[in-house]
């Protein structure tokens, strides 16, 4: 076991943990701070964020409007002490990233541009081009190289976190090239692991996105919250899942179903806009969550298109224009070609809901801690209590910046207070842990990790999909046990240790069944609708009187607990959400 | 029957082999089959022993650059449609690299070539984030945004046998970063980069292979980046060659 | 990392290249028809290029036309034998290739001076 | 353990990729032009040794060997323009505030020249010996 001591350990070097590092840096040049990741960290699935970074900079918008957009879109069960803090730093983390280097998108006089977005209201939406996330993700990653004191674990699994006097002291992880074991002791741990939307089959997320983080906090008795709350973005490419940003339809992309009919209109979206003229929060700049159960309905109803790749509607960019689409949205253009052989400028591109964003995470207060004293959490790992029952799409990018940030401070506070403990006092617990992961290695049972991994996320997509339906949501928690079950008797074929990819992604297995398991357990648990957890048969409205409640969930022996937190209302009361002209309406009176 | 094509994968176990070896695979065929789906499905279905990296599967993340049929290419961006008429695809790892295993290459010292040359906007005089962005048209972006693309893959350092035959040299990726921070206008760095260029490990290695750009999955032209450097270098060569005759120190 | 000094080399082999692309071919083709063209009057063909070095200028422009090409090529031959993996250390390479490339420039202006 | 294989290239490596079959030919039109400099360097050689030798020169140039070194040559010389000139646009780039000038056109101007040049040239050849020998 090769034993090693920091003041600071991040896991995961995507948006947040690259800012928390940068942060942590900046707030104490003393401290030793270790960026631990499984991937070199621009290969983290931050990459893939197309659209763009909310925050507010037009003068006739508000922080006010961009908080009601953000607290309306999720359907009331944000936090809205932690959405105040949140739009009051967007912009100022999105200048900064700016005078770190992010190309973002210029009007012709060189001051910044912005965007619409689904559910926001005025267009605020920063953007590199199409390739939002890639841009700050590098921008992010080569800042970071400034900072002598930032060292780095390229391609380190982390495996476990290590407690001592009932706080986090520390994490195990392997080393990918060897498969040896290190241990690392610190006085602060930041998880920044990211989402987990490889539980289901179709998504927009990389291989790596297998909620590592939410796990490992979940093993440690740290609650996971609003766990339900998982985004179908509207518009993935059929048969893979790969994204196709909602910057689209807010550069003026249109939907139409089989018919060539612009269906939105018929759910509490329109009127129709007319074509080349988008409209914020009308028709596709609806949220994401209300244009994803449209298409089901749709799909319902028979009136989707029937492609090779499964059924889709279309995505309509013709009218834009070559030079516009080549300014705005060349990725696009360039993954429609590449991946179903469609050019965006001649030809629809079809498209459907896929898994996108897990809202849920590992519990946090508004400072980024957890439960568990020692360990913070930020991006999409965490729950920071910002998005609550539907995300808006370009607030995540800007979440991890801000919250980013703030889980670097704390853990630089709490890091500069004092050293971390004596590795050595961790490492029996650390050889224990090691023992279990070999055993793994070794094992030599009946079921196939292939299988169980396929089974899982065939369940999740059958009962905590677009919309719930009573009986498959029984379905999908018995599914999760069992294949719990049949995990334990996991067989590996390859036994050796470098770069043994097998080991771990059974280890990824281990984490995807507890998200999963989480996920599926906080469904049944809430027995309302509301934003993307959808009940249509057995509780088709939203309740506030019994579930204006956070999710928690607690990992047990047999099956999780769940428990319930309050949510943050300051100023702004629950209300029905209006799209279109209803929410027009709404704006005058 | 479903149509098969053979898929020839190399192979290297470390604790095992003393060298590469090849294996054979028949892999389904389907139109919309990259060379990504063909090895998770070996993987997932044939031999889990078989190790390659990947992740978003949509050719913006950089892992899964490997040879195929002696090309570097992304395996995600890469079908097997494109090779029906030949015989067999082979796979291998990348060119230049180590190999770590099997189809995975270790590309740290490509990662240590980045960190050299200061890939971060660089002023002389940092303003605060309360005065506002750093104006910057969109035409000045523009001088840089083909350099700004690169996702890091190393296929431009498989394709360079510059970089084969000296791995100290900083390579193409490494030093069309440079390059775009030397380019944004934002920037002040270049006279602290240049050193990095002037060297006989930096822009001087290159003989314009052009290889470099014709791989790139991303349209950053490195070489085009390289070429533009040596310019650079060549001119700052002569100023301090002036500056030395003039009797300033060497910069 | 050390300063090379390849800029000097690369300076000259650009100029070499550009001169070449510019004028190679035509001079390539004037050399091979000049038995020809000078066959009615082999003499007055002499003279003819005898008034060209007789200016400084013209002079100039011959060893442009010698030494960049020299040195041009030379460099490229240079490189190419490394890529060759010839197994040879570079430094009497350099001297060699770059060395001649001096040495025939050399020679070369001094026969337009004897001219 | 950490035991990388290490990849070391072979001395034939660019017989294996057309893309460095390209840029080996390139290169190599190198040894034909520079024994086409040597070879004007014994014209001026032999001009230095007075008209006798250099008319000596000029008719050895007859000779099928430097018939052939001139083809060969020639076409070296050819293949160099045209290659120089198509990486000429990444090399030179003309964009400045004041100034933008985009690279198919500096391409452009650079073929346009050469053609200008390379024919020009040879017509002045032509006509200068021409009216030299009509004198």
């Amino acid at each position: 076991m090769d034993v090693r001591q920091a003041d600071i350990v991040i896991v995961g070097g995507g948006g947040a943990g690259l800012r928390a590092a940068i942060a942590a840096a900046e707030a104490n040049p003393q401290l030793d701070i270790l960026l631990l990741s499984k991937v070199y960290p621009m290969r983290s699935h931050t990459v893939a964020a197309e659209g763009g970074c909310a925050g507010v900079i037009q003068p006739h918008d508000s922080l006010d409007a961009h908080f009601d957009d953000t607290v309306s879109g999720g359907d009331w069960l944000c936090d809205q002490d932690v959405v105040d803090y949140f739009v009051r730093h967007a912009t100022e983390e999105n200048l900064r990233l700016e005078h770190w280097g992010c190309p973002w998108s210029r009007k012709p006089d060189g001051s910044i541009n912005v965007r619409a977005f689904g559910g926001m209201k005025i267009e605020r939406t920063w953007f590199a081009a199409d390739k939002s996330g890639f841009h700050i993700l590098h921008t992010l990653f080569q800042t970071s190289l400034k900072y002598p004191s930032i060292r780095r674990c390229d391609e380190y699994f982390c495996t476990d976190l290590l407690l001592e006097g009932g706080a986090c002291a520390g994490i195990q992880a392997i080393d990918m090239r060897t498969g040896s074991h290190t241990l690392i002791a610190a006085s602060a741990v930041i998880l920044a692991t990211g989402g987990a939307a490889r539980v289901y089959r179709y998504n927009t997320n990389g291989g790596i996105v297998t909620g590592d983080g939410m796990a490992l906090a979940y093993r440690q008795g740290v609650p996971l919250r609003d766990m339900e709350f998982v985004q179908y973005h509207p518009t993935g490419l059929p048969g893979s899942g790969i994204l196709i940003t909602e910057a689209a339809r807010g550069e003026g992309g249109v939907l139409t179903n089989r018919d060539g009919y612009r269906y939105l209109q018929d759910y509490g979206l329109g009127p129709e806009t007319p074509l080349g003229e988008p409209k914020n929060k009308h028709m596709e700049l609806g949220p994401r969550d209300r244009l994803s159960q449209a298409f089901w309905h749709e799909a319902q109803a028979g009136r989707a298109l029937a492609t090779s790749r499964g059924e889709a509607v279309n995505l309509d960019l013709r009218h834009l224009g070559e030079a516009r689409i080549n300014e705005r949205l060349p990725f696009i253009r360039d993954l429609a070609r590449t991946y179903v052989n469609v050019d965006a400028v001649h030809e629809p591109i079809p498209v459907r809901p896929t898994a996108h964003y897990t809202m849920g995470g590992i519990q946090t207060d508004r400072y980024t801690a957890t439960a568990l004293s020692g360990l913070f959490a930020a991006g999409e790992c965490a729950s920071v209590g910002l998005h609550g029952a539907n995300r808006l799409g370009s607030n995540s990018l800007a979440e991890l910046s801000v919250f980013g940030r703030v889980a670097g401070e704390q853990a630089a506070a709490r890091a500069s207070q004092g050293p971390s403990v004596d590795p050595q006092r961790l490492l029996a617990r650390a050889q224990d842990n090691a023992a279990v992961w070999e055993a793994l290695r070794e094992s030599t049972g009946n079921e196939r990790l292939a299988t169980i991994r396929d089974e899982m996320a065939r369940a999740m997509e059958d009962g905590a999909g677009i919309f719930r339906l009573p009986g498959q949501m029984r379905q999908t928690c018995t599914k999760v046990a069992e294949l719990k079950d049949r995990y334990s008797d996991l067989g590996l074929v390859d036994r050796s240790r470098a770069f043994n990819t097998e080991w771990l992604n059974a280890i990824e297995l281990g984490y995807l069944l507890d998200v999963a398991e989480a996920m599926a357990h906080a469904a049944l648990a809430r027995q309302e609708s509301r934003g993307s957890h959808q009940r249509p048969e057995d509780f088709p409205q939203r309740d506030d009187a019994q579930f204006l409640k956070h999710s928690l969930v607690y990992r047990a022996a047999d099956a999780p607990r769940l428990d319930w937190q309050d949510v943050v209302i300051t100023r702004s009361q629950p209300a029905e959400r209006h799209y279109g002209a209803a929410g027009q309406q709404e704006n005058k009176s | 029957m479903t149509e098969t094509v053979t898929v020839r994968v190399q192979r290297y176990r470390p604790e095992e082999d003393t060298a590469p070896w090849e294996q054979s695979f028949e892999v389904p065929y389907s139109e919309d089959l990259s060379i990504l789906d063909a090895l998770n499905q070996i993987k997932d279905q044939q031999d889990p022993t078989l190790s390659h990296r990947w992740s978003c599967r949509m050719a913006i993340c950089g892992s899964c650059g490997v040879m195929v049929n002696n090309e570097p290419k992304l395996s995600c961006k890469t079908f097997l449609r494109d090779y029906r008429e030949q015989a067999a695809v082979t796979v291998r790892a990348l060119d230049n690299f180590p190999i770590e295993r099997d189809l995975v290459s270790d590309i740290s010292g490509f990662i240590d070539h980045l960190e050299t040359v200061q890939p971060w906007l660089i002023r002389s005089e940092e303003q605060p984030v309360s005065a506002g962005a750093y104006p910057q048209t969109p035409e000045q972006m523009q001088r840089y945004a083909a350099f700004s693309q690169c996702i890091n893959c190393g296929l431009c350092y498989a394709a360079c046998p510059q970089f084969g035959r000296d791995p100290a040299f900083l390579g193409p990726g490494a030093l069309a970063l440079a390059q775009r921070y030397n380019l944004d206008s934002r920037d002040e760095g270049a006279a602290q980069r240049m050193q990095w260029l002037n060297a006989g490990e930096g822009v001087w290695s290159c003989t314009f292979v052009g290889y470099c750009s014709e791989v790139c999955p991303k349209d950053v032209d490195p070489a085009a980046a390289i070429n533009r450097g040596k310019v650079a270098s060549d001119i700052n060569y002569a100023v301090n060659l002036l500056n030395i005759l003039r009797g300033k120190d060497d910069a | 990392m050390r300063r090379s000094h390849e800029p000097v080399a690369w300076s000259l082999f650009g100029a070499g290249g550009m001169l070449l692309a510019f004028i190679g071919p035509g001079l390539v083709l004037t050399t091979a028809l000049l038995p020809w063209l000078a066959a009615d009057d082999p003499q007055a063909t002499h003279a003819a290029i005898g008034a060209l070095l007789a200016h400084p200028l013209g002079k100039l422009l011959v060893l442009a036309c010698v030494a960049l090409p020299l040195f041009h090529t030379l460099h490229r031959i240079y490189h190419g034998l490394h890529d060759l993996h010839l197994p040879a250390p570079r430094l009497p390479l350099q001297l060699l290739c770059y060395g001649g490339a001096t040495l025939l420039s050399a020679v070369t202006g001094w026969w337009l001076l004897q001219v | 353990m950490h035991k990388p294989y290490i990849q070391r290239q072979r001395a034939d490596w660019w017989l294996r990729n057309p893309a460095y079959r390209r840029y080996m030919l390139r290169e190599a039109t190198a040894l034909p032009l520079f024994l086409y400099t040597l070879l004007l360097m014994s014209g001026l050689f032999q001009f230095t040794r007075g008209e006798a030798a250099f008319l000596q020169w000029l008719e050895m140039l007859r000779s099928p060997w430097l018939l052939a070194l001139h083809g060969l040559a020639l076409a070296a010389a050819l293949f160099h323009a045209v290659t120089w000139i198509a990486l000429v646009p990444k090399i030179l780039v003309i964009d400045t505030d004041r100034l933008r000038v985009s690279p198919a056109a500096v391409k452009l101007a650079h073929q346009v020249g050469a053609v200008v040049c390379n024919a020009g040239l040879l017509l002045l050849a032509v006509l200068l010996l021409r009216a030299a020998a009509g004198n």
